[in-house]
């Protein structure tokens, strides 16, 4: 049976895939945000997953205003990146997992939530620059990557409780899947950072790190927190930190097991407008 | 309206809401057509002509035409949408940011690599400030 | 105040529109399907709505298998009448109402369900003709119509489960809209019918008329009736009748209110390859 | 595969699930192009030729070009999309779904004013049947 072996969080500053693509890495300014990845792309190749499951949101580029989705899995086998206005970054074509993405969609949807099918989009930066960080620059991604886009664009946004519980039903659902595949669930965007108006440029360091802290160990709690109280102190962006919850919630301590280990935490202010917060937690009993 | 905005104290700040969103549909579908490369060299060559086939009201285009980022939001824009026009004009995100808030690009630049704007005084409208930002 | 008055059901068989529209609505075979709405047209005149919020689902008409929303609200100010491949149907643009369209949007997403935006889109026969149906051949419709999409296309379509409490938040948004308004909900697809291979043609008077029972006495027990039920019994494409429970879900007996007024039933068979089932329920404090 | 299927015992009848979609994603999209009037022509211009713009199997093309709609539904075609074939000939909904029954259209259109196939002996593959239909 398919099981879930860890998840990653880590924001997805757009300026990171820029200064990657551009051979900017090496500067100082740039070096300070992917210090925090050295570990993690050790541990990516040694914890290589099978399949990663990523949750991320669409910036305007695949989903306009036409139709928005609050859920929509992408059951394609492959997904091109995104023309967001300066061209497609060049990294590789993200390959799909259609026969575990199919399975995923029918068994979340048959625990009530109301998925749209996707068989057909392209990915932003949202989605790649995650890769980027935790795999580099390779020719091609390790692995099928299944992803997972949340309507963070247009209010009402989903809370942060049914997040959670949409990570127990992805949990349950990929348990259920009939082939020995090492799952990993990635929560993206924020944290703490808002990019438009008089208060753009918000950072709140406390509110992110104690935001880290209760995902660790509290992410019931942190589940409960409102809308409003995201906005208000993680910038009108900072909303995006409610999908961290629906990879928390597939991690196996909210059905049972033992806590998750923390194998990595990083945070480190700014990359461009937005504080960087990066977090692995590992099943502990892998 | 009748939906619940808690959110309208929150000082510098729009949230994309429905009301908003209906406000800004054809300005953010507009924005939406620089994704494509013949469209930002139509939209470059005669950028009045180009607003002038999108359903978009006058204010809308000036607004665009003025690249008046904060009225653009005011006017119904969604800070992902007005990207591309950034995008097409070569601006970087923190410069459209930026823009927004008043700051010169070097200060906007220099306050985040010092923190970034802090919360205390930006929590609600009308709240003290313990300092100028 | 907005509030709901009532809900309607009916099937919404192609061959109803195309009878209508090239003028064979008076041929016998036609007319005992149209004397099944005379009562419904009149008593439509009478209680005549501020909005219809109508439930439908889309043949691969606005939706192909690019994007599979499981529950989609129009939100837009109007909607096209779709080329289903014939050309649109010669009748009235829909009016939208997208005030109380996006009201209802924010408030069921907060109550957890999923929904997909759509401010663009056309509207295939699903939706007009039970306009036709219960308005005839106006110039215009009598109201603006809220088209709400379900998939019942692609498995696994929502449960009468999830259809039926839908319904019951459907309710809870238009009771907390500020504007003095009478809706009704309107459910359509079905009753049993089959378009697809060696079993086409399939009808089950049975089933269909204990499934008119139940829906007016215990649509709490109907609701716990699974897929394979409808798929075995009511045909293939039988699986349709799961909207009706969005709008039985939105009457106030669900809420504690007395049971609904049954001002009109109807069954008749066939219309092409269908069974035809109507109903009108009334909120008995009107 | 691992998807529960509680549907496969139901006689003469394909649950369009995510299997089917996937196996009949070209053919489908093929089917949807037929929506807009210009592709019509072009499909009834040359149909092979049509057919050969997608990349649908060799098997899927022969079953539409041959109208054999159980055989396109064994490949992953949805009736919904496969209607629109039968609208671009002029085929109603009736005249397509008593094809795929074996019986004439006549046959078919008395079956169903007469009340339609009846469920008994239709629920289950190998149930016994009481009647002939
Ligand atoms: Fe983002
Ligand atoms: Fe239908």
């Amino acid at each position: 049976m398919a099981r879930i072996t860890a998840s990653v969080y880590t924001s997805h500053v757009p300026a990171i895939g820029a200064a990657l693509d551009t051979g900017k890495a090496g500067e100082p300014y740039w070096q300070k945000v992917f210090a925090g990845y050295e570990f993690s792309k050790q541990w990516l190749r040694e914890q290589r997953p099978d399949v990663v499951f990523l949750v991320y949101n669409d910036h305007a580029t695949a989903f306009s205003l036409e139709m928005i989705p609050t859920f929509a899995i992408g059951c394609a086998a492959q997904f091109k990146p995104a023309d967001e206005g300066w061209g497609p970054r060049p990294v590789p074509e993200v390959i799909g997992h259609p026969e575990l993405a199919a399975h995923v969609a029918q068994s979340v949807i048959q625990q009530d939530f109301d998925l749209t099918i996707v068989n057909r989009m392209d990915v932003d930066h949202g989605l790649t620059v995650p890769l980027s960080l935790m795999c580099g620059q390779p020719p091609a991604w390790p692995c099928p990557v299944i992803p997972f886009a949340v309507n963070v664009v247009q209010y009402p946004v989903p809370s942060g409780r049914r997040c959670l519980n949409l990570g127990k039903a992805i949990r349950k659902a990929v348990e259920s899947f009939d082939a020995d595949l090492k799952v990993q669930v990635w929560g993206t965007g924020g944290m703490s950072h808002q990019l438009q108006g008089p208060r753009a440029g918000l950072i709140n360091r406390e509110f992110d790190n104690a935001f880290l802290d209760r995902l660790i160990a509290d992410p019931e709690g942190l589940a409960a927190m409102p809308h409003i109280d995201y906005v208000r102190e993680a910038g009108s962006e900072g909303i995006e930190l409610v999908m961290w919850l629906i990879a928390r919630g597939a991690m196996g301590d909210l059905a049972g097991a033992p806590p998750p280990k923390v194998r990595h935490r990083f945070y480190h202010v700014p990359a461009s407008n937005t504080a960087v917060g990066h977090l692995i937690l590992e099943e502990s009993n892998q | 309206m009748p939906l619940d905005k808690p959110y309208l104290d929150v000082p510098g700040t729009t949230i994309f809401d429905a009301d908003q969103s209906r406000k800004g549909y054809h300005l953010n579908q507009f924005c939406m057509s620089l994704m494509k490369a013949e469209n930002r060299v139509r939209f470059k060559a005669n950028e009045r002509a180009y607003l002038d086939e999108w359903p978009m009201t006058e204010e809308q285009k000036q607004a665009v035409l003025a690249r008046d980022l904060n009225r653009c939001i005011q006017l119904g824009g969604n800070i992902y949408f007005l990207a591309k026009i950034g995008a097409t004009d070569g601006k970087s995100f923190q410069q459209m940011a930026g823009s927004m808030t008043g700051m010169s690009e070097e200060a906007y630049r220099d306050m985040m690599i010092a923190g970034g704007r802090p919360i205390e005084g930006n929590r609600r409208i009308g709240e003290k400030k313990p300092e100028k930002n």
